[in-house]
């Protein structure tokens, strides 16, 4: 709501400049809260891990104490680096292709409707099949290196792109196309000069859920044959019962899927200084 | 120079491959002109597939029933060779509720992995006990359940020690090979073509492979050394553990006396007569020659170690 | 600090009043802070209006109309100085229902037909019956000029439409203070000109207190009996000008020499605003 | 772009009804290829997969051919569907329930600021663990049976659903906050009366992608130990080398899915009726 | 079928001018379909125009104002008719830059910077280089009265400011034919005052053919030499109003008689349309 209290009206002899501090010292203390709370709310969930764990004598198997992860995660941190970099590596390329064959699909769709009616419904259909059925296709046609894993990033990563770049291209302002037309630009330069500015805000709504989900492509890539990597690791432990290191290693992943959404957004920041209107 | 050998697996390289690992590592392969890659499997992908594609030379895969239903969908592959003599697969209960025999079984809860489960009606059926009388549930590969009460039985690979700390010292074990159901662990295939085609090649893995593995049961601390430089994510001592008894399993009387990767193709036949009355082969049941080949056995008869 | 107007001359002089004034404002200020900018929207206004008036306010852009409005409407708190609407605090005559309120876009509910969405101040807010006497939704469609559309959704209507759903909505219940924050000023002169009418007859009808906002000069000037107008940067009062046009007015009016006159006046003043 | 190019100008006589006609006949068409053209993408779509197999001899346990893919599905329907029914029950179920969660929590997370700024980063953190590494806890923690299925189908779609209904129900327009305030609505009629409409089309939109992660859902927690099921089917298909079977039990999960997807739209179109103004 | 009008009055009787018309339209008639219904925009609307006039078009919602500046611009075909842009199509006019559009809302692209806005019509349609004595980009805003704005995003600019961004966009490469589309529609009635007397003072400088598309009687009677008035459903001229107001104008006509006659006659013919 835009109610914008500032102080009840108590005595007119309050300056501008009083006020102004009470509302500097508030607004302090909303940034400093909205800095705290995630810590504060991390703080609450360890504590609650670890109290049930402690509480109910959880046998380390079923779940490790926060403090056992923490351990395990200083003891390892070299091997858990070691396997983070292949996965990292899947993860970012799969990213860059991906994204970048759901951009040039958008950009066809966009150009030609009966491409885009003849086989949006196909990729609807390709984009329900669970990934991991998939994937052993993949490793068929390229072998176990980190191809089918970049592969199965890639694809993962695609399809939220493609339907958010072909929303964010559709998106221009019909008085901005008219412009273009009254000024005879061609194709392409409305795609360059309208088209490709507009979508990005759509864009990079997308980029930042890929961000995510590459990571996880990259995992769950490394599930049908990689001998290193955050996947490898995670199945090794899953069968050894080494919760800990299961623990540890989720972890891992999951800080680097966050780092790299962190990434994104700071480009985003970077490349998007416009004030875009009516964007997601 | 030498040729790359690409040996793809049905799961993660490790304490399975601990002679192909110590034979890379030490120049087996490569007196052999051979650099061997070991090539990982998964949850889900056995591997088989890609082999038989061609696009590697050799695959192992972790048990021999994944060769027989390959051959009995035509995919032209052969075993040419067993690691473990016989398989550690076995079910662990606890002392409070033992399964010691077949027999036990009766009234137990068992919980096996969708794919396993067919070994258990094979042990049942083979020990003339009622299916009725146990119930199958479902599961992952995990031991949690037992240790929660939600079932009496699970499975498992005796060499797993690092999985079977879980259970503890009131672990009761009962193997699969014990209770009548003989199945070979780790065997090695190849397809049809590079079978006669390259067939040395095949000759000069399992020569440089044997020699390794010979190595490691002279030299098992040494040997679980090399792994782990091999398999970096492994640890030390859980493989230290489970090479003895990987080993127990990899060398009995049939290597003492015909050398490491021995097979018996009566043992073979015993399974598809098995697995074909339990109805597991929807297309055909296939004959022995369909799923394995002594050839590279006969041809490296006499430099395959022979201990046991 | 701005001059303290007095508009309830009639008012006998003790400061006992047979009814109370419809608003009283003195000395208000307001102030905004945003990203460690401050911004004086209002100060020191002052202002008294009686019952069954209709002031227009005018101001150039950024001048605190709107947060005048939203002042006595409960919706801001001001930072300073103290308002009464019809005796009581703002808070107090919002709970009361005292005070109805028309927006720049209609505000309606999108998924609720005309007549649900004149219905809405009696589902919310405690749920309220109307009193015995009172305009019920339909007669206040029928008032507007929307008879027949009743079951039609926002989307169906056009703009005019809306604004006239809106006003609707405001009258229900009777509010003794109507406050307009350009309720017309996103639609076109002719469409904008018959409602300019049609909201004098309204008021004539009902004989609610209006306030309304305008940057319109021949609206504020069509439509007040006063015209007060705003300063901006910070929002003050600049003047208030009295309009002697003749009652009930038509829009031939517009044409007359006092009102070319009265425009070219507020146009002046507006300059130096 | 928004040239609505008519006729050319021929000649005055061309009379309106005459144009009329001629246009009629071209929306017609348009009409017609919409509804065409997603067959013919998928027609183009069956005959390359069948030209592969059988140009490159592709040799069935790589890639069945279409054909036995669809006699397979015709021989083994009963069988299939009989799978399809527990899978179709758990992710009715857990989207059900996943939605009903994230639909709850977003109400909390919109009356109290603090909550949303606490427990958000976390949600975003748990998400981006791979559902394959949370689901053996689940099980863990459930058992077997239907439930922890149902509840990886939930979780996965949790997210995107909170995600988006957070959104939606602070999408309200500031013009009617203000209004429902001059009406002193309580906060509860404030939600019932105004951000619960308000978010329906965000809702929906992410009900619509929950579809479809549902079917995944389900079927990734059969994988982790189920006698029945789609996800059993593949697994078993798998095992045995009856690609045939993968293929025909795969397409019979994404056929469920899309109907599930369809269903939803349905819904949504009976459901909201009105114009939104900008939502996604 | 409405009448033909001509407005080229000084042209010689034989048909043989000097300069071609900038506009010359005979029954020019617009139909669109959307789902299953027709809409008549324009039926027989001829028009002609003499280069370096200003001509506003009047008319209610929906009559096709915007329709047939849009025919002119090449954005719509007319289903009958012919259209003559300075003796050529409009589609030759349009690649020949000889139009230039200002749209209601200034359509700038937001990641521009205002003189890279301005720039633009030289980045696309093929590169273009600015004839030698065309004013460029810096000049034109510098006409617009943006000197010093060069590097604003278009979300650093008020409407106003924005609309005049618009306005130097439209002029860059002297087009002999400005439409613009009610460019001042969005702004407020101060802002919009003075615009219009700042398009007077381009036009006066530039020299263009101006048609202005406008529903304000005030802004219509303001700009134009002449006033076109448009009836609705279907679309077509109801008639051709000559302004006699003296040139060069000022805001302070709009109190003269002459204006407040032109506006109350303005007014009852929009009332019969
Ligand atoms: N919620 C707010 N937060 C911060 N500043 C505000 C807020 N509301 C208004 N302002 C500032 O207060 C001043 C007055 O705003 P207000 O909306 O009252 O002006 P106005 O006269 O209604 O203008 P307009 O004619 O454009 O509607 C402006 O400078 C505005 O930027
Ligand atoms: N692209 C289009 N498709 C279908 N109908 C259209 C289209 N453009 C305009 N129309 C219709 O043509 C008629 C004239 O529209 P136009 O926009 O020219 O009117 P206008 O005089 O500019 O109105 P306004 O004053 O509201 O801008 C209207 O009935 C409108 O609904
Ligand atoms: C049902 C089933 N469960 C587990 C595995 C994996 N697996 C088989 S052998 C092996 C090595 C153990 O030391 C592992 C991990 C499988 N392939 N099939
Ligand atoms: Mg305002
Ligand atoms: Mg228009």
């Amino acid at each position: 709501m835009s109610l914008q209290a500032t102080m009840p009206a108590t005595s007119a002899a309050a300056t501008a400049d009083a006020m102004d501090a009470a509302w500097l010292a508030a607004q302090q203390r909303l940034r400093w809260r909205r800095r705290i709370m995630p810590l504060f709310g991390g703080a609450a969930l360890l504590f609650v891990w670890w109290a049930l764990v402690a509480v109910f004598q959880v046998r380390p198997f079923i779940a490790p104490s926060p403090e056992v992860v923490a351990i395990t995660f200083y003891q390892k941190f070299g091997m858990l680096m070691q396997n983070l970099w292949p996965t990292a590596i899947e993860a970012v390329c799969g990213f860059l292709l991906g994204n970048f064959a759901a951009i040039t699909l958008a950009t066809v769709f966009v150009h030609r409707k009966a491409v885009d009616e003849a086989f949006f419904p196909i990729a609807v259909l390709i984009n329900s099949i669970p990934v991991v059925a998939k994937a052993p296709i993949l490793v068929l046609l390229m072998g176990n290196g980190l191809s089918p894993k970049i592969a199965i990033a890639g694809i993962i990563v695609f399809f939220p792109t493609l339907v958010n770049m072909v929303r964010g291209l559709e998106a221009v302002n019909p008085q901005a196309m008219e412009l273009m037309h009254v000024l005879s630009a061609t194709k392409w330069e409305v795609f360059m000069k309208l088209r490709l500015q507009t979508s990005l805000p759509f864009l990079f709504s997308a980029l930042k859920i890929a961000a995510s989900t590459a990571v996880v492509g990259a995992i769950v890539g490394e599930w049908i044959g990689s001998q290193e990597g955050i996947g490898a690791l995670i199945i090794q432990a899953t069968y050894n019962f080494d919760s800990a290191l299961l623990y540890a290693t989720v972890l891992c992943g999951s800080f680097f899927s966050i780092l790299f959404f962190l990434t994104i957004r700071l480009i985003e920041r970077f490349v998007v200084r416009w004030q875009p209107e009516g964007a997601p | 120079a030498t040729t790359t050998v690409n040996m793809q697996l049905g799961w993660l390289g490790g304490g399975n491959q601990i002679g192909e690992a110590v034979a890379q590592q030490l120049g087996y392969f490569e007196q052999e002109g051979l650099d061997c890659k070991i090539q990982a499997g998964g949850p889900n992908n056995d591997g088989i597939a890609i082999v038989a594609s061609g696009r590697y030379e050799l695959g192992q895969v972790s048990s021999s029933p994944s060769l027989m239903l390959a051959a009995s969908q035509d995919i032209p592959i052969r075993c040419f060779a067993v690691s473990a003599q016989q398989h550690p697969y076995a079910f662990f209960s606890l002392k409070k509720n033992p399964v010691r025999t077949p027999a036990d079984f009766r009234g137990k809860k068992v919980g096996i992995q969708a794919t396993g489960a067919v070994l258990l009606r094979a042990l049942l059926a083979k020990n003339n006990i009622d299916q009725k009388d146990v119930q199958i549930v479902i599961i992952g590969s995990e031991m949690t359940p037992l240790m929660t009460g939600q079932v009496d039985v699970v499975t498992g690979w005796l060499t797993n020690t690092t999985a079977l700390k879980v259970i503890g010292a009131d672990r009761v074990d009962l193997k699969l090979w014990d209770a009548g159901v003989r199945l070979y662990a780790n065997p090695y295939y190849a397809t049809t073509d590079t079978l006669t085609q390259r067939k040395d090649l095949l000759v000069r893995f399992l020569r440089a492979a044997g020699r390794g593995w010979a190595y490691t049961y002279a030299n098992r601390d040494k040997a679980v050394e090399l792994l782990i430089k091999q398999f970096p994510n492994l640890v030390a001592k859980d493989e230290r553990e489970a090479v003895d008894v990987m080993l127990a399993h990899c060398f009995n009387a049939n290597t003492m006396a015909n050398g490491y990767g021995a097979m018996d193709p009566a043992i073979w036949q015993d399974q598809i007569a098995l697995y074909s009355q339990l109805g597991q082969f929807a297309k055909r049941t296939p004959k022995v020659d369909e799923v394995m080949t002594l050839d590279i056995l006969n041809a490296t008869a006499d430099v395959r170690p022979r201990i046991g | 600090m701005a001059a303290a107007l007095d508009m309830a001359q009639d008012a006998p002089p003790g400061g006992v009043t047979a009814a109370p004034l419809a608003l009283d404002c003195r000395d208000v200020t307001v102030r905004f802070m945003s990203e460690r900018r401050a911004v004086t929207a209002l100060e020191g206004v002052s202002l008294s209006l009686e019952s069954g008036s209709f002031l227009t306010l005018l101001g150039p852009s950024g001048c605190g109309k709107s947060t005048l409005l939203r002042v006595v409407a409960d919706i801001v708190q001001p930072s300073a100085g103290s308002v009464s609407v019809l005796g009581r605090t703002p808070a107090q005559a919002r709970q009361n229902r005292d005070i109805g309120f028309v927006f720049q876009d209609a505000s309606l509910l999108p998924w609720r037909n005309a007549i649900d969405n004149v219905r809405l101040p009696l589902e919310v807010g405690g749920r309220r019956e109307l009193p015995a006497g009172a305009m019920r939704p339909q007669d206040l469609l029928d008032l507007v000029g929307l008879s027949g559309w009743e079951k039609a959704l926002p989307h169906e209507l056009s703009g005019g439409m809306r604004q006239r759903v809106a006003i609707a909505r405001a009258l229900l219940g009777g509010p003794r203070l109507l406050l307009m924050d350009e309720p017309f000023g996103a639609l076109d002169e002719i469409t904008r000109d018959r409602l300019n009418e049609e909201l004098l007859r309204i008021w004539a009808e009902t004989g609610t207190t209006i306030i309304f906002v305008t940057h319109s000069i021949y609206e504020a000037a069509f439509l007040g009996q006063k015209v007060l107008m705003l300063a901006a940067r910070p929002g003050r009062v600049r003047e208030l000008v009295a309009v002697s046009l003749p009652e009930p007015r038509r829009l031939a009016v517009r044409e007359s020499p006092e009102f070319v006159a009265l425009a070219a006046r507020l146009r002046a003043l507006l300059e130096t605003c």
